[in-house]
């Protein structure tokens, strides 16, 4: 069972061949070519995000700031956060993974609205290139908060030009999920019954409620602070009688969820991986399921857990804070039933399923450290310290990013219908895993010593701490850039894929790789349970 | 769907001389002092509204389960912004 | 593009990666509703922002509030209602198949929107030539009637009237924006793009123009209404 | 850099324990949970490895582990909020003995002024084995106060005081931090809290020569021209402010607060924001008068007037405060007229 044992010779016809040119990329609606576009997308603004990155860690070697004066140093963290918050983590996995699989999960053509989901892309690159643009012209300075009222009175850079980025970039984010909602309910296959939808469905369609109900809030608020950029009007300058908590309230009523939007897809990603690399239906599917959309609804209630100091009420941060734990539980279920599905399965040790690993444990440290900032009393200690950002960085680059790659490897033989080189794979997994924890480890440890976040400079008793998560940074680096070659690579090199490399059970296996346009030669037809691997004719696979 | 149950032109006139009544209504009392009654009355009578707009020139009363339960929940969420914000600017003065 | 969709001027066909017309006429309702959704709570987040600083600033709001025109209001009120009532007959029109009426109630609808944008930009320039526009030129010194008379302080009472122009302006930008949709289905209708079987541009523009107008219903008594007695 | 490596921050004031027991407990959980998971999946993924174990079992799920491992993270995350938000209350409740000290945030710097005068700038003497309550305003931005050996953060804002406090156990000298980012110099924004030995403390307070905060609040106060209106005997133009501070007050609009910093700071700059009932709106502005600094001092005097202004004139015919205290009783009713004496 080691070797290519499916028929191999490609469809003489699929998605990728069947046009060519730029014009057929730049004006498709199809919704797999949308899918690679926005992984072009991504992988721009993440590589531009880390080299962000990259000069920060250089930076904090050395204890004073000698590298970069501090505005130069402050606009490097501020666009390294708005690139990967809105231009790359947000989009990541339901852009690319989501766009490509969504509608072959449920046997559709292509999502509801194609042309909407082809402006949706643009929306992005519109949005990105905004931003880009007031890097070029100057860059910003406010974090990627924007907290008030210094960006609305005292910062002197162009917040208006990244503002109106993020702005363009959420409207990208908002049609996507009403896309997603819409083909979900309304384009499922017939027999595709709700609790026989994969799940990364379930986790994509939690995820995009929170994209159409949360981002227009950030939407009103972006306009308010531009408004109050321009004119002055006083709504969040405390001089004039605004109120700069009510700022936070706002943005964080869509900014706690949006980390769910980043990390529910994810979680859909491991367990598909789980499931197939075990070759086993998920532990408890429907409580895995109702978790997704029970993390979706509690995460908005929770968002004042980031001002627990900031001037909210003791009162408010009471309810805020045991709301909070609430959201802990649905995400523990999850952890826990992955953990069961492992039990009597039949494991394999392929790329992806090193990356689901990698997944459960990061999130598992992520979410658990979450915990001590719910935690009112610690919270008061922890919050605005390199703590945070460990944490953070735990869920979204330990948490997201882990998945994204995952499902990237695991559905790339379907998106090209070629197969990554095995072993770079398990090397750049590895370098991955080990350069992560080395980079943000440290940091939970200086963020309890007190180490501020968004310091150019800091106290020489640091350093040590420093220079490990430096040291980390570049080995994540090159765990970074590997894939991004072998994959390029494997367009050409890499083995021809049958339609069904990891005998897999879920629709997206039964077509081709790649697929045709329009997904199925045949609408298919459901008659099975989810995961089904009693069902699946007994085929030779690679895993 | 509304396509089947069309709704006609007589309930639509009856509605919009009702819309145009509770608009008359609610202007005259807003000139009736009524002391902490005036706001309430003035928000019911926009719900009142607001319900005859949607269930009859929206259809939403014909429309399918889930699109009643989308109105509901976008109502519902724009109830937790504003809830759970006024929790804190209700009670920051509060002893603590 | 193997399934390009039709164009609005041909006779409606479905588009090629839906099952049936039903399939396709119930995706897009819910689609514009779900899209709705986001418009309440971008509003929503306004009118929270609202809410909090009348709460603080109540004595502001409310002097800035009297100062606002409740008789144009009203009648502003009265002309969008009767542009909603319009707007739900084109849409029987369309169901019905008459191609006539349903252009001259597109028309009367725009009409009665264009009524009400002119109208707001009656009370705008009142609020021009009284220095109530925030910025440099604002200037404040109304005192709050009531139990007992009130100076109010003018940066909360342009506070009030930052408001005003952000969620009557937002509301104006939505008119716009509907008059540029009711502008096309007017050319397509004309044409005869719309059936019995096929309408669902005019019915997702209706649903559109309706929420236009309960935004409205909500601004009319949040602005003009609520203080005048307290 | 391999000298002075901490892993652990001092615990240098009463809250740090508190927080520290909390922490230790939060770690506990977290390892537990850490290593369960981790040892589960490394023993089922070697245990049922596909070259030992071909074919999986299949099994749907448990709806009692379900159960299980929903209610108990419950229970545990329970404690853990009863556990923090009782210390955060306890944070947040300022002891009545405490010893005030004033500070203003501002790009890039602290300033501090104690009750006694001294001003002092990104340094803060305080003693040992007593509470100090730090009432904090920004001048511009929000910034935020933390001191990681106190275990104690707090942000501040511009244009409302707020009130930090922590009780020093040991003394030394340790990191003052703006944690909250304020711009080009947010890193430099740095300082130090010096905690001395009471009578150390007691011999620095007494170096500076400058004069306590309330008698400086007390020259602005004539500065201003405050004390033409706001005194006994200054025919009731303004309210008398003798015994205002932790008092109720009952405004002209029938609302009632207590008289606290941010009122008085509030009825500087906004005067006409809050009338106290009988009194016209005659009150000019400070706005853009006062800094931030003078508005401390203002408003250490106004706390100080316990019962009589510092500087009475005994000859002066005084009604006694008690008398002049407005309630809703002597309010005029709509229909009268306002009683505006010696105008």
């Amino acid at each position: 069972m080691s070797t290519v044992a499916q028929t191999a010779a490609p469809p003489r016809e699929h998605y990728l061949n069947i046009e060519y040119g730029i014009k057929s990329w730049l004006l498709t609606t199809d919704h797999k070519r949308i899918g690679l576009l926005y992984l072009m997308a991504i992988t721009f603004f993440f590589f531009i995000g880390g080299a962000f990155a990259t000069v920060i860690r250089l930076e904090l070697i050395t204890p004073a700031g000698d590298l970069l004066t501090s505005d130069t140093y402050n606009k490097m963290f501020t666009m390294h956060g708005i690139m990967m918050v809105f231009f790359f983590l947000i989009p990541s996995v339901p852009a690319v993974l989501g766009n490509f699989l969504v509608p072959l999960m449920i046997g559709a053509k292509d999502l509801a609205f194609p042309k909407i989901n082809l402006l949706s892309w643009y929306l992005l690159m519109a949005g990105g290139m905004i931003t880009l643009y007031s890097v070029i012209a100057g860059g910003v300075d406010t974090g990627w908060t924007f907290y008030t009222p210094f960006s609305t009175t005292f910062s002197n850079t162009h917040v208006i030009g990244a503002a109106v980025g993020i702005l363009v970039a959420g409207f990208s984010s908002i049609f996507t999920g009403l896309n997603f909602i819409v083909t979900i309910h309304r384009m499922r296959a017939p027999g595709m019954t709700w609790f026989r939808l994969p799940l990364f469905l379930w986790s994509n369609y939690a995820a995009s409620i929170i994209m159409v109900l949360g981002t227009p809030v950030v939407a009103i608020t972006i306009v308010l602070v531009a408004l109050e950029r321009a004119f002055h009007i006083g709504i969040f300058n405390p001089a004039l009688g605004g109120d700069p908590v009510l700022f936070q309230h706002m943005f964080w009523f869509y900014s706690h969820p949006a980390v769910y939007i980043m990390v529910l897809p994810a979680m859909g990603v491991t367990s598909e991986l789980i499931s197939t690399f075990s070759r086993k239906t998920v532990f408890g599917y429907k409580f895995v399921a109702f978790a997704s959309v029970a993390i979706a609804v509690f995460g908005f209630l929770v968002w004042a857990h980031h001002m627990f100091v900031a001037g909210i009420s003791v009162y408010a941060a009471m309810i805020f804070s045991i709301l909070s734990y609430l959201v802990a539980i649905p995400s523990a279920v999850k952890v826990f039933n992955w953990t069961a599905t492992l039990y009597k399965g039949s494991i394999s040790y392929r790329t992806p399923m090193l990356y689901a690993f990698g997944f459960i444990g990061l999130f598992t440290i992520g979410g658990l450290t979450g915990l001590f900032l719910a935690c009112l009393g610690v919270d008061v200690h922890v919050t605005d310290t390199y703590f945070i950002v460990a944490h953070f960085h735990y869920i979204m680059v330990g948490g997201t990013v882990m998945a994204y790659l995952g499902g990237l490897h695991y559905w790339w033989p379907k998106m090209t219908g070629r197969m990554y080189p095995e072993g770079w794979a398990k090397l750049s997994a590895l370098i991955i895993f080990l350069g992560f924890n080395l980079t943000f480890f440290p940091q939970f440890v200086v963020g309890y010593l007190g180490m501020p976040r968004r310091y150019h400079a800091y106290p020489p008793e640091f350093q040590v701490l420093n220079v490990m998560s430096s040291a980390g940074a570049s080995i994540l680096a090159v765990g970074y850039v590997l894939p991004m070659i072998y994959f390029v690579w494997s367009l050409r090199y890499g083995e021809r894929a049958g339609s069904n490399p990891w005998g897999a059970t879920g629709l997206e296996w039964q077509t081709t790789s790649p697929p045709p346009t329009h997904n199925f030669h045949e609408t298919p037809v459901v008659e099975q349970e989810p995961y089904d691997y009693e069902a699946l004719p007994e085929v030779e696979f690679v895993a | 769907m509304s396509s089947e149950t069309v709704t006609g032109p007589r309930t639509f006139a009856v509605i919009f001389v009702a819309l145009l009544a509770l608009t008359g209504t609610t202007v005259w009392v807003a000139f009736v002092n009524l002391g902490w009654f005036n706001p309430v009355a003035a928000l019911a009578i926009a719900c009142a509204k607001m319900l005859l707009v949607a269930l009859f020139f929206m259809e939403v009363r014909h429309s399918s389960r889930i699109t009643k339960i989308a109105v509901s929940a976008g109502l519902f969420w724009l109830l937790i912004l504003l809830a759970l914000t006024l929790s804190d600017y209700l009670t920051r003065w509060w002893p603590a | 593009m193997s399934h390009s969709e039709p164009s609005v001027l041909q006779v409606p066909e479905l588009q090629s990666h839906f099952g049936d017309m039903a399939q396709q006429k119930e995706s897009a309702t819910f689609g514009m509703w779900l899209f709705l959704i986001t418009e309440v709570m971008f509003f929503g987040g306004l009118f929270c922002a609202y809410l909090v600083y009348r709460l603080q600033y109540f004595g502001a709001f409310a002097a800035g509030s009297q100062t606002l025109d409740i008789r144009l209001g009203a009648l502003n009120t009265a002309v969008l209602l009767a542009s909603s009532f319009t707007m739900v007959l084109a849409v029987h029109a369309a169901k019905i198949g008459s191609r006539k009426l349903l252009v001259w109630f597109l028309v009367a609808t725009m009409f009665f929107g264009a009524v009400f944008l002119g109208i707001k930009a009656v009370e705008w320039h009142e609020k021009y030539e009284k220095h109530h526009i925030p910025g440099p030129d604002f200037h404040f010194e109304e005192t709050l009637t009531g139990h007992s008379p009130m100076v109010v302080d003018e940066r909360h009472a342009q506070l009030f009237f930052g408001f005003y122009f952000a969620m009557t302006g937002m509301h104006a930008l939505h008119m716009v924006i509907g008059m540029g949709l009711l502008t096309w289905l007017l050319i397509a209708g004309a044409r005869g793009a719309y059936t019995p079987e096929y309408h669902n541009p005019v019915e997702n523009v209706g649903l559109y123009w309706h929420f236009v107008d309960i935004i409205w219903i909500w601004l009319f008594p949040l602005l003009y209404l609520i203080s005048r007695h307290y | 850099m391999w000298q002075n490596f901490p892993l652990f921050p001092a615990q240098a004031s009463t809250q740090a324990g508190k927080t520290d027991a909390l922490y230790f407990f939060l770690i506990a959980v977290t390892a537990f949970f850490t290593v369960l998971i981790f040892l589960t999946i490394l023993v089922f993924a070697i245990k049922y490895r596909r070259s030992v174990h071909p074919k999986a079992v299949p099994i749907e799920g448990n709806n009692v582990l379900e159960a299980g491992w929903s209610l108990l993270p419950l229970a545990i995350a329970m404690v853990m909020f009863v556990w923090g938000a009782w210390v955060y209350f306890s944070y947040a409740s300022v002891p009545k003995n405490a010893i005030q000290v004033f500070g203003v945030g501002k790009q890039w710097m602290w300033k501090f002024q104690h009750a006694d005068g001294q001003r002092e700038i990104n340094e803060l003497h305080v003693p040992v084995g007593q509470p100090v309550a730090v009432t904090l305003i920004s001048q511009d931005v929000i910034h935020s106060f933390f001191v990681p050996a106190f275990r104690v953060k707090m942000d501040v804002l511009p244009n409302r005081y707020r009130t930090v406090w922590f009780q020093a156990t040991q003394a030394g000298s340790y990191h003052l931090f703006c944690a909250e980012y304020c711009g080009t110099q947010h890193s430099g924004m740095i300082g130090q809290v010096v905690v001395m030995e009471p009578a150390d403390y007691e011999r620095w307070l007494t170096q500076n020569g400058e004069g306590s905060m309330a008698s400086s609040g007390e020259k602005l106060f004539r500065h201003y021209g405050c004390i033409s209106c706001h005194r006994a005997d200054s025919g009731q133009r303004g309210p008398d402010l003798a015994g205002l501070f932790g008092k109720q007050v009952f405004l002209s609009d029938g609302r009632s607060l207590l008289a606290d910093e941010n009122y008085i700071r509030e009825s500087i700059l906004d005067p006409k924001a809050k009338i106290v009932a009988g009194f016209q709106p005659i009150m000019p502005t400070f706005q853009g008068q006062v800094n931030e600094e003078e508005m401390l001092q203002l408003v250490s005097y106004i706390r100080s007037l316990k019962q009589m202004p510092l500087n009475v004139n005994p000859d002066a015919d005084i009604p006694s405060p008690e008398m002049r205290r407005r309630n809703p009783e002597v309010q005029p009713g709509p229909g009268e007229p306002m009683k505006v004496p010696n105008q």
